[in-house]
């Protein structure tokens, strides 16, 4: 029940923000903040509540209620370590989210945060809902707010922006939604039980052939968010036109939505199938690693530079998923929070700089260590670890990725690998174009202010210690290895 | 005393965090106390440690202090823990005596500049890194220390950010050593895979049993290591990002590229000493490495005209030597050499430093001369070094380590005699570079009239660099001469003693050639830079001649061959799909779309006669389905 | 006939007298006012007796009608049309009119004819419906005669239709020739013993002109533009709705009864329609920039995917046909009620730049219309997507894999357009075109209710559709 | 006997049809299309009336009586459009009513 109250603090801190931002714009902030603060406190609540009991079912909170009986559409969340890891990001980055949004939006305020706490509750719905139908609503949903924040707090090309953002994922969402029919009357068919219940679904038997198509519609809508190289090119564009808090959250958590779907879904519902297609989807994570870094090194845009990585990084994730090694996918879980944590944290401060400079052109910038010695030290902390330094987050993600894939595909691990070569070179260019040479810019520019400071040293703080002390997040999803027979070992 | 062994790393992270979260608001006294003053502590505190180690050795051979758990998940394991048993002792004591020398150095050398805190803090995150590096128990935390290093090279290389060399430089030294890192890695992976483990001393446990000597397996992890190593410590292919790493502060090419982390694949190697042993081939090539890296760096070396970039060149050759030992199984002769190598290249940067900081920023050593009167001090110190590096006889250092890894180079195991004649002709080469060096910047007419001369805080620590250099060598003496070896006692803890093989001449014939051959180097350095100089004058004039030069002075050109190989195809590459070639597919479905959108726009014209001609159109369709079916 | 036979015609009887009524005041020069909200009663009237009858059904009063569940809800959701429609005229042709009011006899009378479609077992009561909806369509498209085009467009309107209805005539003779019956029971069972003739495919193939005509589907869709675009609002609603779910309802009993879907000609007729409707109406509008001519390419679309559900001619199909049915009505009649509301009597508020950053102007109006808009498109949480939901997983479940992936992609093409509407309203560059002031504050601001309402409705049946779902299925029950 | 009179008659009423047809398709006079679409009706009545012969039901003939009902409330209709057309556009010919187009 506390999950479905938790969206709907979201949903009504959406409504009321809008409500009341006529009135007060700054009110709409603090209702806004407030709402996403309530649902994190209530996370970690949850949390130590879980870590007390860890031995208990991992499925340690579980709620149905009727929605659609006809259908076998039900409403029903449940949440594991898994769901709830990704919770804490998503309302961590929230409230960050709304921070970095303080003084940047100046129009159309109340709107705005009714968008963001929506996408937010649509996100963390994605998350806990255990119904295949409420989890196609929640995986829609957290779209169209996404829409609005990119076309009418986007940049120059946001409606071109918006269009693809859109349109690939709803090709997606579409596919998925006739794999998730098949499997519904499949399931129905068999057991004479027609339900759209997740736990249900799980004991379908299905021929192989048949299995790999259905697995090939929910595999393409989570390829797309991911995003799987062939499928990226809505990303740099909506990632780049998105307004700060957009980006942040795009990156943050709806490409970890997808990362959620594979492993919530396609790994647990098609086992055999999954297998299968291992070697197709991990040459296409190692596509995707080498292929999104070679292109953010190209890139003049900061923003699409930072979109692009993020390609690259989700390259690990697609590999480290289909390499059925339980250390690797361990290392998705923390590549997960640690791309959230640190590619946002990249997002905002391409936005910091944008507020300031009024550019997304790094060859237009440089040498804003000096002005900007505070946000300088960040950046380096920052795109060190999107390189994937040790003692921050994203190293022990990615090097369980590689570790665990090693150990199968010892071939696509070391070209992977050969990808950290190549983020160390996009990260570095991209330090030295923003922070070093000449400063070109003669105007006094601010260095970071007391709020920035607040958002990036919580990114800071939780990246160092999840680089440090990655253990609770690794206990919080052991039971990760029961979702496919392979991961026991 | 190893329950205050975690003091020894994070007393400088500590001061790193200071420094870079309140520098700016802190006095330049104050952060040369806490920049300074953590790094004194912690040098102290290893030092103590030392003692008490050297005293009572432990009965595991280390002393291990668990920090805390770092991850465990399946077989995968590792913790946050530090060990220091007698090899990592070596490099602890140097990492922290030599750094706290430096850094003291460091608070007159860098007091105006503007990121004084900046400079503090990187370095003492340096040390703290390079600490852990040496004292992981884990290769994974070594990893962790090994990219920190890394991280603090480039920062500090980079460190006045402003000219594009520097900032060029520095993302060189970065790349290229990631280069070796992620070499490194994959040689982790595959240890994990083969032996599930990455604890050192289970590794060097496992191994033997689990691998028969000579396996493919092995030699594969023994050459990925190594690759880290010599992505590190500059070694050939990946040496060229030194002789350009030497645009940071001159502390720090003392510090990072001289004396500590240029050296970490040295550590590496011999931290991971058996399998390297399980491997001869591996061990081949790291001699073979070492042995023509110390020739192609020495005659670059002798060409130069940057003095900071001779000192660069003139590591890679010394650390040449360090892998040459290393490779034909003379550990403690590497270690040894590192040891001595420290010091005096450390006090050669330093001295460099001093002067250049004296002339104005001025680099190349043709516009200095004649310094020996204006600083004495300076010129002594400087010259001590040089002679270590140029191993004079007995009275240095760097003779003594030197002379063991050319006496190795040829009796020990995996010796050869072809490595000793490279290792032979590198010792000529370094002593006829020491002896130009001296001799064009403190001889001759002064061209440039030194500036504030250095004050204590910089001179004090080359005094005692100085004495040093020539004090270390004294406690590990060839055995035929003298039977004191304190040093290899101590690192034969940790490495297996050298195996010799049989029947050799007398060591005392090669001691004797070494010295004739050095001394010969000085003596050629001499004749050509001050005696008879025209003899120059007219190689000058020779073209061949000055191509040869050419082609050393740039490093053998291996910038050229990388540019042409590596760089400019990733830049092409890089180039032409930066909008993203995947894109244009999309694009084309858009405007496909957008095409039929106009075709089938045509159809709404709005007539009367053509809409029924649709209708036409449909019923023709139908009954041609009906005829088909 | 008995009375229960007649009981159950009561509601198309009541509909009856509402023309005749309207005339009875137009002949005692009574106001437009008066004879709205008289219309209005007389259709809460209809309601009424369909509720009053409802315990009778399934009647058949033979041999041309019968009144089953599946036409009760035909009907209702006809009358709920026509009520809504109604309330827009209103202000529509207040503004527009010097005498608005032979208008709703007109309506009326259509709305019989759909209604009739609905019951009609017989071809003569289907020609019959068929024809009083087509000819008073005629007069309805080109009431405004001196506006907007609109003789133009009733004039191909009448050409076409009255075309297809000799088309759908010749079919119903041939037809009639194979089997000697024009009850469709009797031609089922004429069929059970002779089996198809070449004769009657033929007939079929001709009658689905007819039908393909009405409901807009490719290759007969050419006309839906042009007369979508000419037609007052309110009739182009009209004419998108209530003439469309009669038609379909009519289709739909046929098909029924003769089972259609035993034929594979038919079925392959059908396939090639809908898929060539779905892709054809999306791509036409594509770069659209007039709303009505819009909607009228995106009905085309629609209509094609709800061939989608009638393909398999199952239950669960004829269920997801008549929610789809009911879904697009509702999203439809809001988004004209917009339209509706918007325009002034200078202006037809039909071009798209008129609705640029409406959502700043007029929040509540752009509101409704992008519900409807994204329900047209078919996102979660409207009834748009419930509806397609139904409809996939009625082909899903037939394993109709090519409409289905036609069905899919070419929903995706169509998500532009419907962007394209949305990204206008929500425009940060406000349109300059002024907002008429409401002229007749009642009637303005209960057509505004209703279209909060419809909006409401929408997302109702997008997230709690259980009681929908489970009316129809009652009423299903009842044949 | 009666199948093949009724199957000669057919024939008839779709040469009739087809003529039609083609009249509306040809004819660019908008009361002429009118008059083609009128003969396609009686084409379809034409059919009717067969059908019911050889069926022996009246039921044809009914359905042909309705027809010319619709016929010619639908040409009343049509006759008022025409007139209107007239007054706005000077001209009956089909090919000018294109004012409503993409």
């Amino acid at each position: 029940m506390i999950l479905i109250w938790m969206i709907c603090i979201l949903l009504a801190g959406g409504i009321v923000s809008w409500l009341v931002a006529r009135t007060s714009p700054l009110l709409a902030k603090w209702i806004a903040l407030l709402a996403v603060t309530v649902d994190l406190l209530i996370t970690c609540w949850l949390f130590s509540v879980y870590q007390a009991f860890p031995d208990n079912t991992s499925w340690y909170i579980n709620h149905q209620a009727n929605w659609i009986p006809a259908l076998g559409i039900s409403f029903h969340v449940a949440m594991d370590g898994f769901s709830h890891v990704l919770l804490l990001l998503t309302f961590f980055l929230g409230i960050l989210a709304v921070l970095c949004s303080w003084k940047e939006i100046k129009e159309k305020t109340g709107f705005y945060f009714f968008n963001l706490l929506w996408t937010l509750a649509g996100i963390s719905g994605v998350f806990v809902a255990m119904d295949m139908i409420l989890f196609y609503f929640c995986w829609e949903i957290m779209l169209i707010p996404m829409y609005f924040l990119i076309i009418l707090w986007g940049d120059a090309r946001r409606r071109y922006a918006g269009y693809k953002f859109f349109i690939f994922t709803q090709v997606g969402s579409l596919l998925m939604l006739l794999s998730i029919l098949a499997l519904y009357f499949i399931h129905g068919d068999q057991t004479g039980k027609y339900t759209f219940d997740y736990f249900s679904l799980l004991h379908t038997t299905m021929v192989p052939g048949v299995a790999k198509w259905i697995m090939l519609g929910f595999l393409i809508a989570f390829a797309i968010k991911l995003p799987v190289v062939p499928f990226h090119n809505w990303l740099p564009d909506a990632h780049g036109e998105a307004p700060t808090a957009g980006s942040l959250v795009l990156a943050g958590l709806l490409l970890k939505t997808g990362a959620y779907g594979i492993i919530r879904f396609v790994l647990p519902l098609f086992p055999e199938s999954a297998v299968d297609i291992a070697p197709i989807m991990i040459l296409f994570g190692v596509a995707g690693i080498i292929y999104g870094a070679l292109l953010a090194f190209s890139q003049t845009d900061l923003k699409r530079l930072i979109a692009y990585t993020s390609v690259s990084h989700m390259g690990f994730v697609l590999v480290g998923v289909f390499s059925f090694n339980n250390i690797a996918m361990q290392g998705v879980v923390m590549q997960i929070l640690t791309h959230g944590l640190s590619t946002g944290a990249l997002f905002v401060m391409a936005g910091m700089l944008k507020e300031r400079l009024h550019t997304r052109d790094i060859d237009r910038m440089g040498g804003m260590w000096t002005s900007m010695s505070g946000m300088g030290g960040i950046a380096i902390l920052f795109t060190m670890a999107s390189a994937g330094l040790p003692a921050l987050g994203n190293f022990i993600a990615e090097f369980f990725v590689l570790l665990g894939a090693f150990v199968n595909y010892p071939v696509f691990s070391i070209i992977a690998t050969l990808g950290l070569i190549l983020s160390a070179i996009y990260s570095l260019r991209m330090l030295q174009k923003v922070f070093m040479g000449q400063q070109h810019f003669t105007e006094p520019v601010k260095d970071i202010s007391a709020r920035e400071l607040v958002i990036m040293a919580a990114l800071s703080i939780s990246i160092v210690a999840l680089g440090l002390f990655p253990q609770p997040v690794i206990n919080t999803v052991q039971h990760l290895s029961t979702i496919h027979p392979l991961l026991h070992e | 005393m190893q329950h205050y062994l975690y003091l020894i790393p994070a007393l400088p992270l500590l001061g790193f965090l200071v420094l870079s979260m309140a520098g700016k608001r802190l006095s330049r006294n104050l952060i040369a106390g806490i920049g300074a003053g953590s790094i004194c502590v912690s040098a102290l505190i290893a030092l103590i440690t030392s003692a008490s180690f050297l005293q009572s050795p432990p009965a595991t051979g280390a002393y291990r202090q668990v920090l805390w758990h770092w991850f465990v998940t399946g077989h995968l394991s590792a913790d946050v823990s530090l060990r220091m048993d007698a090899l990592s002792l070596v490099f602890i004591c140097i990492i922290t005596f030599i750094g706290a020398l430096i850094h003291i150095y460091s608070i007159a050398f860098m007091r105006e500049d503007r990121d004084y805190a900046r400079f503090f803090a990187s370095m003492n995150l340096f040390v703290c890194a390079m600490l852990t590096l040496v004292m992981a128990d884990n290769l994974v935390l070594m990893y962790l220390g090994w990219e920190g290093v890394g991280l603090c090279s480039y920062l500090l290389i980079g460190f006045w950010y402003e000219t594009p060399a520097n900032y060029r430089a520095a993302n060189k030294a970065f790349v290229i050593t990631r280069i070796g890192d992620t070499a490194m890695i994959i040689g982790l992976f595959l240890l994990f895979k083969e032996l599930g483990t990455l604890y050192i001393p289970d590794i060097l446990a496992k191994a033997p049993q689990q691998f028969s000597s000579g396996a493919h397996t092995i030699t594969l992890i023994a050459l990925l290591l190594l690759s880290g190593g010599i992505g590190k410590s500059a070694q050939l292919p990946l040496q060229t990002w030194l002789p350009d790493a030497m645009a940071g502060p001159s502390p720090v090419s003392a510090l990072i590229h001289a004396a500590t982390m240029v050296t970490a694949g040295v550590y590496l190697i011999a931290r991971m000493h058996t399998l390297f042993e399980l491997s001869p081939i591996a061990m081949q090539v790291t001699a073979i490495i070492g042995a023509v890296t110390l020739f192609i760096a020495g005659c670059s070396a002798m060409v130069q005209t940057d003095i900071k970039r001779i000192l660069a060149y003139s590591t890679i050759s010394q650390i040449g030597y360090m892998f040459l030992a290393l490779g034909v199984g003379a550990w403690s002769a590497a270690i040894f050499h590192f040891f001595t190598h420290a010091f005096f290249k450390a006090l050669l940067f330093l001295a460099a430093g001093a002067v250049i900081e004296t002339l104005h920023h001025e680099h190349d050593i043709f516009k200095m001369g004649g310094l020996r009167k204006k600083m004495p001090v300076i010129f002594y110190t400087f010259t001590i070094g040089a002679a270590a590096l140029a191993a004079l006889p007995l009275v240095t250092a760097g003779f003594f380590s030197k002379d063991q890894i050319l006496w190795y180079a040829w009796s020990a195991n995996g010796g050869h005699p072809v490595l000793w004649a490279l290792a032979l002709m590198g010792a000529f080469i370094t002593a006829f570079y020491s002896t130009r060096l001296i001799l064009v910047v403190f001889w001759g007419e002064m061209k440039t009239t030194p500036g504030h001369l250095p004050g204590n805080a910089m001179t004090i620590p080359l005094v005692i660099l100085a004495f040093f250099s020539v004090a270390v060598g004294w406690i590990e003496w060839p055995h035929n001469i003298m039977h004191v070896s304190l040093f290899s006692e101590l690192v034969q803890q940790a490495l297996p003693t050298t195996i010799m093989k049989g029947d050799l001449p007398h060591e005392i014939v090669f001691q004797f050639i070494a010295v004739v051959v050095s001394l010969l180097g000085i003596y050629t350095g001499y004749v050509l830079y001050y005696g008879q100089s025209e003899l120059l004058m007219r190689w000058k004039q020779s073209d061949g001649l000055m191509n040869v030069r050419h082609f050393l002075y740039k490093g053998w050109k291996f910038d050229q061959l990388y540019d042409m190989l590596l760089v400019r195809p990733f830049m092409f590459i890089t180039g032409i799909n930066k909008s993203d070639v995947s894109d244009k597919l999309y694009t084309a479905i858009a405007n496909a779309n957008l095409y039929l959108n106009r075709i089938f726009s045509v159809s709404q014209n709005g007539s009367l006669r053509w809409y029924v001609t649709g209708v036409l159109i449909g019923i023709l369709f139908i009954i041609t389905l009906q005829l088909l079916l | 006939m008995n009375e229960l036979q007649l009981s159950a015609l009561l509601p198309f009887i009541v509909l009856a007298m509402a023309s005749v009524v309207v005339i009875l005041l137009i002949a005692f020069r009574l106001s437009h006012t008066v004879i709205q909200v008289v219309g209005f009663l007389m259709m809460c009237l209809v309601v009424f007796a369909t509720w009053y009858v409802r315990d009778t059904l399934p009647q058949e009063i033979p041999p041309l009608f019968i009144v089953d569940g599946q036409a009760a809800v035909f009907t209702g959701l006809i009358i709920f049309s026509v009520l809504v429609i109604g309330l827009f005229s209103y202000i529509y042709f207040e503004e527009r009119e010097e005498n608005p009011k032979e208008y709703y006899i007109l309506l009326f009378l259509a709305t019989l004819g759909a209604a009739i479609l609905t019951i009609s077992q017989h071809f003569i009561s289907l020609f019959i419906g068929l024809e009083l909806l087509s000819v008073s369509l005629y007069a309805l498209i080109a009431y405004l005669r001196n506006r907007n085009n609109a003789v133009e467009a009733g004039m191909k309107y009448l050409v076409l239709a009255a075309l297809s209805s000799a088309f759908l005539l010749f079919g119903m003779a041939l037809i009639y020739m194979e089997t000697g019956s024009m009850k469709f029971s009797g031609i089922a069972e004429q069929l059970k013993t002779v089996g198809s003739t070449p004769l009657f495919l033929m007939g079929l193939g001709t009658i689905i002109v007819a039908i393909g005509f009405k409901l807009a589907l490719v290759p007969f869709h050419l006309w839906a533009a042009d007369v979508y675009q000419g037609s007052p609002s309110p009739v182009t609603a009209f004419i998108a709705t209530i003439s469309k779910i009669g038609t379909f309802a009519m289709l739909l009993r046929f098909a029924q009864s003769i089972h259609l879907q035993q034929y594979p000609l038919a079925v392959t007729i059908f396939s090639v329609i809908a898929i060539a409707s779905m892709v054809t109406g999306n791509i036409l509008a594509l770069q659209q920039r007039n709303l009505k001519r819009l909607l009228a390419y995106s009905s085309i679309a629609h209509f094609g995917y709800l061939l989608v559900a009638f393909l398999p001619g199952n239950d669960a199909g004829t269920e997801a046909a008549i929610f789809y049915l009911a879904a697009y009505s509702i999203t439809l009649l809001s988004a004209f009620g917009v339209i509706i509301l918007l325009s002034s009597r200078q202006h037809e508020a039909e071009e798209l730049h008129t609705y640029d950053g409406l959502i700043w102007k007029r929040p509540i109006i752009a509101t409704v219309l992008a519900i409807s808009l994204l329900s047209l498109a078919g996102i979660p949480l409207t009834a748009g997507f419930l509806a397609k939901f139904f409809v996939l997983s009625t082909g899903v479940h037939q394993a109709v894999w090519l409409p289905l992936i036609v069905l899919v992609l070419s929903s995706v093409i169509g998500l532009y357009y419907y962007l394209r509407v949305i990204n206008s309203l929500f425009s940060t560059t406000v349109s300059a075109e002024a907002i008429p002031k409401p002229v007749h504050p009642f009637f303005h601001i209960s057509t505004y209710i209703t279209l909060v309402i419809m909006a409401g409705l929408i997302c109702w049946l997008g997230i709690f559709p259980s009681v929908t779902l489970q009316g129809i299925r009652t009423f299903l029950m009842l044949h | 006997m009666s199948t093949l009179h009724a199957h000669t008659v057919l024939i008839v009423a779709a040469i009739l049809f087809v003529l039609g047809l083609a009249g509306v398709l040809t004819r660019k006079n908008i009361i002429f299309m009118l008059l083609s679409i009128e003969i396609m009706l009686n084409a379809a009545g034409l059919a009717f009336v067969a059908a019911g012969s050889r069926w022996q039901q009246p039921d044809g003939q009914v359905m042909y009586l309705f027809i010319l009902a619709m016929a010619a409330a639908e040409v009343s209709v049509a006759l008022a459009l025409v007139l209107q057309i007239q007054h706005q556009h000077k001209t009956l010919d089909v090919e000018e009513l294109k004012e409503l187009k993409d």
